[in-house]
């Protein structure tokens, strides 16, 4: 099955996307924020919590307050520790507990730090390439499903109850599961610590429930005979830092889109673009994948009116996310099943859009929603609603598939609205396994006409916001019929400008190796 | 309070409860027709029954779906699970087990009786060819069986049982509607009575919808439902027999 | 979508199927059976009964103990009324009543009794034009649902009970409703009377029930502003006359298959095939349409391996219903939706079956049946089963759909069942009512491969039963995996052999009609 | 004993009982489940409950469908509807019942609180551009709307409320895991009485999950569910607070 797109409209989207994104690039490259900055002592190994708050925390908070962020934090770390012949942790329980002032100490500068830097990077550099390791070893030992890669998500949130449903999951067909967030948890601007059993719709992030569920899920699969996938949030507020947090407990993939904060949580633009940078870089040496939000645009904007605002987003996203050193394969781009089932002819619209994805980004591991905002307390109805969605997914080839639950408009998933969702998709997408291969689309037809047509208003969008800037876009509602101004938002007051000799080895190695290699820290 | 052998229903959280529901009540939905259905639901021992989706199902009619989290609890010791107990054996085991401790063919007569029409099930127990790579009684050749098909008056099969000297007796019943399959069984059993013949058959029923509890109640020896194989209905056979034999 | 089909291979098909039925037919009209002369009767107005046994049924009693049946019912009872100048009722009441002996009348000659006949016919010859006039008026004013229609089945049991569900699945979109019959009927060599309440898994077919009904769905169409159909069975040992019962009735639609009768039944092939002959006629004559029983096949035998004898079938039972004068749009070909749903890509050749049937018989309201073998407790799977044949349907084009209920493998449906069933096909065929337009199918695929594959056995299939006559045919179980013997069964002993005088002028009017229109009783 | 005014669920003849049920237990498929499930369905007052479905829901879970006749019935004679009463105007009887009746401007404040962050709900009663063709708060001239947004602490709003000295507070609570919205939702109330605020203000709660009976529960005036209009939002608003001014 294929659409004959225009390759010529195709190509307008990608250089206007990557002019938007150009643009942005040099917005961030000026800045840095503080969540960044606990990534780096997070990278260098400063996880601990004092009395429930991260040291990573106030160790910043005490060089904002000195005015000595521009510099980065990792100079400030590695400086305590080349001056006082310190550990990172001595020095930060130092700094932290106030016995500490690191102004005072004589500054050496970037050269002499070095070697410093170099030892205090390396440990965490080789944890994460040796989970990568791990990954690598495990998928080619154990493999994956067929793709549609199936996902579900778990959201008691409780850490134990977690895990008991997502190893139910697993036994019941799951290769991804993702763990839900508590509401709330995106505008902290810490991440917090230790296992957790009270979340609301979710359950917290943190290292420890990172470890808890990779730990389950490693067994699970074993014992399943699949690698399975764990996912969560390298989003809101914290995106770096939970990259870092991800990329050491092995990770698979990270919801990770600025633009879903900037709209969803009203995050202030200018931080969270700057902490996606970074936060994909990472992900990107971890070689994890990440997932973009384009879908929720839908759940606020009309599915058949905006979306183009999906493709031209998506655009944006793919080139924002090889900026930061990711390659195609790492790129889970987001759209979504969410048309009103009861429109006639609504299922060609939606497989228009979904092979249109599916051909505009080839390579990329298209992250397919299911049917949420039309989704009732009819169960029944819900089960079709799904079930048409499966099929669109096989028949398009999509690669990381969300299965719809029957009780989407009552509650977080039940343990059987997992099991059914993963009979459903098992059931439809087995049935018509290769009906894609079958079939061909008409070039004069309805799902033609509307591809074309998406696409067209997709490459006009990304013009236009290419004139006029992505914050300007912002401003004008231009994404899911919402408007956030440049300045306002959750978060501006941790942005904050790079001085001359800022410093970040993470980023410059990042940097370096994206220019290199195109992302990911290995040979493939 | 829970003891650890009392379950509940489980849906978020271990114990919480969760059930759904559905269900029609013949009432124009509306807010009345909504409470008609989280009290039903309240009955039911339902705590926070929601109805989460309720619409006309012709006129006078509502359909709801309602979910809420269940107080009762099951006592798990206090259960016996109610399937036939069978020790299984394979075809030639069982062909075996009949030659060396019986001695004797048995004789085994089938039928899907009354005026039910569904052949497949008792079919599948009974044919020659098998079902589903399994053998069905016709191919033991310890077992001398007769298929009599489908919609057999219940006394063309007595007739039938009293001529071959019938060890068991294997009945089929699929359609249930009004309980039919209740009268048509009994209807049976006391034909069987009434000609002296009931202690001398082993006697069979099976069926999507007949449990083994269900055959208890109504004076069969066993009952067996969805999903059996020849297999299990002939070492329940061969066993029992063997046991009665025995004394 | 279409299949690319070998025109060759559907002419052979066509040529067997004709031969085979034109034996059948050399066969059939050499004899009568005792239904279809009690249908004469009943054509001649004698639809009472004493003491709930119908007066058609002690009427040819008397006929056949006095070894009269050859020279056909209509002759006697016309004799009777013009050799005493009574009333057609009067005389079967002193026949029956053991007043009257008919062979003890003089015998006038046919010619003598023309006018007789010709009166005793016109009432209800003129009754069934009228009702077939009724229902062109109202087709005409009210219309249908688009294509395919909506079609379920009420099995309550009891009349009442059925009519109460019916009018509710009308309120929900059903285009058309079935009341099922009970158990046994089939087996009755005679049709109960009266209005009923106990039947079990379906409800007693007689004439008080199909008009109660018929009253019903009148006044239920006219509020939901659409003309809906009924349906029922002219099957089983009373074929014809549940046909004139139903012709007097205005049913619209009747199952009628001697095929499905000899297989699941057991009725004797003879007797069957000569009742149908004459049903068919008055089928014809009413302007209702047959639907044909292909579908049970699949519940005995496999829906991959046995489908050609489906399609072979669908040919035999085309040319039967043509020599009967049906006309092709009166010709509902029975197939169904019947593979194991954990086949892989099962759904392909589900589409290869359907759509094969939609161009082999492109003007027959096929008729299409959900899954039911491979359906279980599961409501939440079989819902989804259910959803993928209505796809299927919608995207083939098919006439008639059969609705499949969630707890088929359970009970005889619920009031709910069927809103789920109405629900589940408004969704998926609106939601991909263009899609079958928007697609083709590639010549070189699976599906193209499969229909060539089930074409070409059913030709051979038809050629080998061509070559040794549908009887043997029958005998080896070439259908459904079922043998039947030419003179075993239920019924045998109701055929007659038509003597050389054999008067039906029923028979003969419509043989003439269809000679010269090919069926149906107007101008079109 | 049926009376008229009584109603049971019905599924194939009326007052039949006719229910399905669908629940997880924490056991592993077996004869056992099946019968704790069975157990459990007659507790909930099944008659004949059948288990026609059981299937493994991950290690030692298994999930359950039943179908049975239920013996309980609901009295429909002791049912009160329990959803907000309203006589619904239209947008323009609206303005005109404020104006002529009240006569001044009516202030209503909205947030989505907590951290819930669900705005469409919300949004659909306020927005000025409307939602499924009709206006929101914002769009009538007699009232004066602010829409807070989401994720609004409990003590914004109340400092919000007395700020602009608003006659209605319009709550919104879509997530309700573990009960958050109840939490969230007294807490306000307790905050609303604290500052001695609570009686002059009209307290309104709406999402998919809230019923008025739960808003009555928890101290609030009125509870809007799914479905929820912008008119019967105002028109339930106008009234009441000229209700209240009437004495
Ligand atoms: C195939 C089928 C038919 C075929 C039957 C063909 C045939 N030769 O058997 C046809 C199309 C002819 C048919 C007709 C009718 N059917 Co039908 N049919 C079915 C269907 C789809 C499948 C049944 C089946 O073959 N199952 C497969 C077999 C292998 O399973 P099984 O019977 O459970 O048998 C297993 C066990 O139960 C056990 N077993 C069974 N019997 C015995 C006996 C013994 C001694 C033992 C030890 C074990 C045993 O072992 C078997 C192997 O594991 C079911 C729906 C469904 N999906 O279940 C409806 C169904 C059974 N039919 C039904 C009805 C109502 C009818 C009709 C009466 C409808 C009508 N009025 O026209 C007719 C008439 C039939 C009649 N007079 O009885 C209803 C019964 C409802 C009820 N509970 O009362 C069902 C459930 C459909 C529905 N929901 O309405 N049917
Ligand atoms: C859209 C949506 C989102 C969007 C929200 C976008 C936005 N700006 O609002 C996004 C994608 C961001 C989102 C995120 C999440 N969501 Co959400 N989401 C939904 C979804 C699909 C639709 C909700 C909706 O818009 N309904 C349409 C509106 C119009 O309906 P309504 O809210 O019921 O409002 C009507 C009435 O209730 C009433 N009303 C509502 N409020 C008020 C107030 C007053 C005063 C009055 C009078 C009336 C009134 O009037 C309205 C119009 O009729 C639902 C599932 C579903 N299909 O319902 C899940 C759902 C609500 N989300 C859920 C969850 C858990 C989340 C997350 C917490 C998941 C996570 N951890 O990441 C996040 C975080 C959000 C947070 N912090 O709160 C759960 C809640 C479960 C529960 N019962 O606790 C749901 C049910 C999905 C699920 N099954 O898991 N979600
Ligand atoms: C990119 C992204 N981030 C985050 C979330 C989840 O929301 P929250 O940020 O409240 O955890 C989503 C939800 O779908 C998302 O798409
Ligand atoms: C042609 C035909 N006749 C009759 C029936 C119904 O069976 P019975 O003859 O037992 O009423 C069917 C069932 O599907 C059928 O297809």
């Amino acid at each position: 099955m294929k659409l004959n797109l225009d390759q010529a409209v195709i190509n307008r989207c990608r250089q206007a996307a990557g002019h938007i994104a150009g643009d942005v690039d040099q917005f961030i490259r000026q800045r840095t924020t503080v969540s960044l900055e606990r990534a780096v002592l997070r990278l260098m190994g400063i996880n601990d919590a004092m009395d429930d708050v991260p040291v990573a925390n106030l160790f910043v908070e005490t060089i904002q307050a000195g005015q000595g962020l521009g510099r980065g934090a990792a100079y400030w770390l590695a400086n305590g520790c080349y001056q006082l012949k310190l550990t990172a942790d001595e020095v930060a329980q130092r700094v932290v507990s106030g016995q500490l002032d690191l102004f005072q100490l004589p500054q050496a500068d970037r050269a002499t730090l070095n070697p410093t830097l170099e030892k205090l990077m390396q440990p965490t550099i080789e944890k994460i390439k040796d989970q990568h390791r791990f990954r690598k070893d495990k998928l080619s030992n154990l493999g994956m499903g067929p793709e549609p890669l199936l996902y579900v998500i778990v959201a008691t949130g409780d850490i134990y109850q977690d895990v008991d449903q997502a190893v139910a999951a697993v036994a019941q067909g799951a290769d991804i599961v993702a763990v839900i967030r508590t509401t709330g948890q995106s505008l902290l601007d810490y991440v917090p610590h230790g296992s957790t059993r009270e979340g609301f719709g979710g359950t917290y992030a943190t290292q420890e429930n990172f470890r808890i569920m990779r730990e389950a899920l490693d067994e699970a699969g074993d014992k399943a005979g699949r690698y399975v996938m764990l996912v969560n949030y390298s989003s809101g507020l914290c995106m770096p830092e939970i990259a870092v947090l991800g990329a050491l407990e092995r990770l698979d993939m990270m919801l990770n889109d600025a633009l879903y904060g900037i709209l969803f949580r009203d995050i202030n633009m200018q931080r969270t673009l700057i902490d996606q940078h970074f936060s994909r870089q990472i992900i990107g040496f971890a070689g994890a994948i990440i997932n973009t939000g384009e879908d929720n645009y839908l759940t606020t904007a009309d599915a058949v009116e905006e979306a183009h605002t999906v493709t031209a987003s998506q655009f944006i996203n793919e080139q924002l996310a090889l900026l930061a050193g990711l390659e195609d394969r790492q790129i889970g781009l987001g759209h979504a099943f969410e048309i009103d089932p009861s429109m006639t002819d609504g299922l060609l619209l939606e497989i228009a859009q979904a092979q249109m994805a599916r051909q505009l980004f080839p390579r990329a591991p298209l992250k397919y929603m299911p049917p949420t905002k039309h989704m009732t307390g009819d169960i029944f109805q819900g089960h079709l609603q799904n079930g048409l969605f499966n099929l669109t997914s096989v028949l398009t080839g999509q690669g990381v598939h969300l299965l719809g639950m029957v009780t989407e408009a009552i509650h977080t998933p039940y343990v059987q609205d997992r099991l059914l969702a993963l009979q459903n998709a098992r059931y439809v997408m087995n049935n018509a396994r290769n009906l894609g291969e079958e079939l061909s689309i008409r070039d004069d037809g309805k799902i033609s006409a509307r591809a074309r047509d998406v696409l067209e208003k997709a490459a006009q969008m990304l013009e236009t916001v290419a004139e006029i800037g992505l914050f300007a876009a912002l401003e004008r509602g231009m994404f899911a019929d919402i408007e956030r101004s440049r300045d306002g938002g959750k978060g501006l007051d941790g942005v904050v400008m790079k001085d001359v000799d800022y410093c970040n080895p993470f980023q410059e190695l990042l940097t370096q190796q994206a220019g290199s290699s195109g992302g990911g820290n290995d040979e493939k | 309070m829970m003891r650890s052998n009392f379950v509940k229903a489980y849906g978020d959280a271990l114990n919480d409860g969760a059930v759904q529901l559905s269900f029609t009540l013949p009432l124009s939905p509306g807010g009345m027709a909504k409470e008609a259905a989280r009290h039903l639901a309240e009955k039911m021992g339902l705590d926070q029954p929601e109805v989460v989706h309720m619409v006309e199902a012709g006129t006078g009619f509502s359909f709801f779906i309602v979910y809420g989290f269940c107080r009762h609890q099951v006592d798990t010791s206090q259960l016996q699970a109610t399937e036939v107990e069978i020790q299984e054996m394979s075809f030639n085991e069982i062909n075996q087990y009949i030659q060396e401790r019986i001695g004797r063919r048995l004789n085994v007569v089938a039928a899907c009786t009354g005026t039910d029409a569904h052949t497949v099930g008792i079919d599948a127990i009974m044919n020659m060819k098998g079902y589903k790579g399994e053998y069905g009684l016709e191919r033991y050749s310890w077992i001398n069986a007769w298929n009599m098909g489908s919609q057999v008056p219940n006394t063309r099969l007595v007739a039938e049982a009293k001529k071959t000297q019938a060890d068991a007796l294997l009945v089929s019943q699929v359609v249930t509607q009004r309980d039919v399959h209740i009268s048509n069984l009994s209807q049976l059993t006391e034909l069987l009575e009434a000609e002296g013949m009931r202690q001398n058959v082993l006697l069979i029923v099976g069926g999507p919808r007949i449990s083994h509890q269900l055959a208890l109640e109504l004076g069969y020896d066993a009952g067996f439902g969805p999903g059996t194989t020849p297999r299990q209905v002939a070492s329940y056979i061969a066993r029992e027999i063997y046991r009665r034999q025995q004394g």
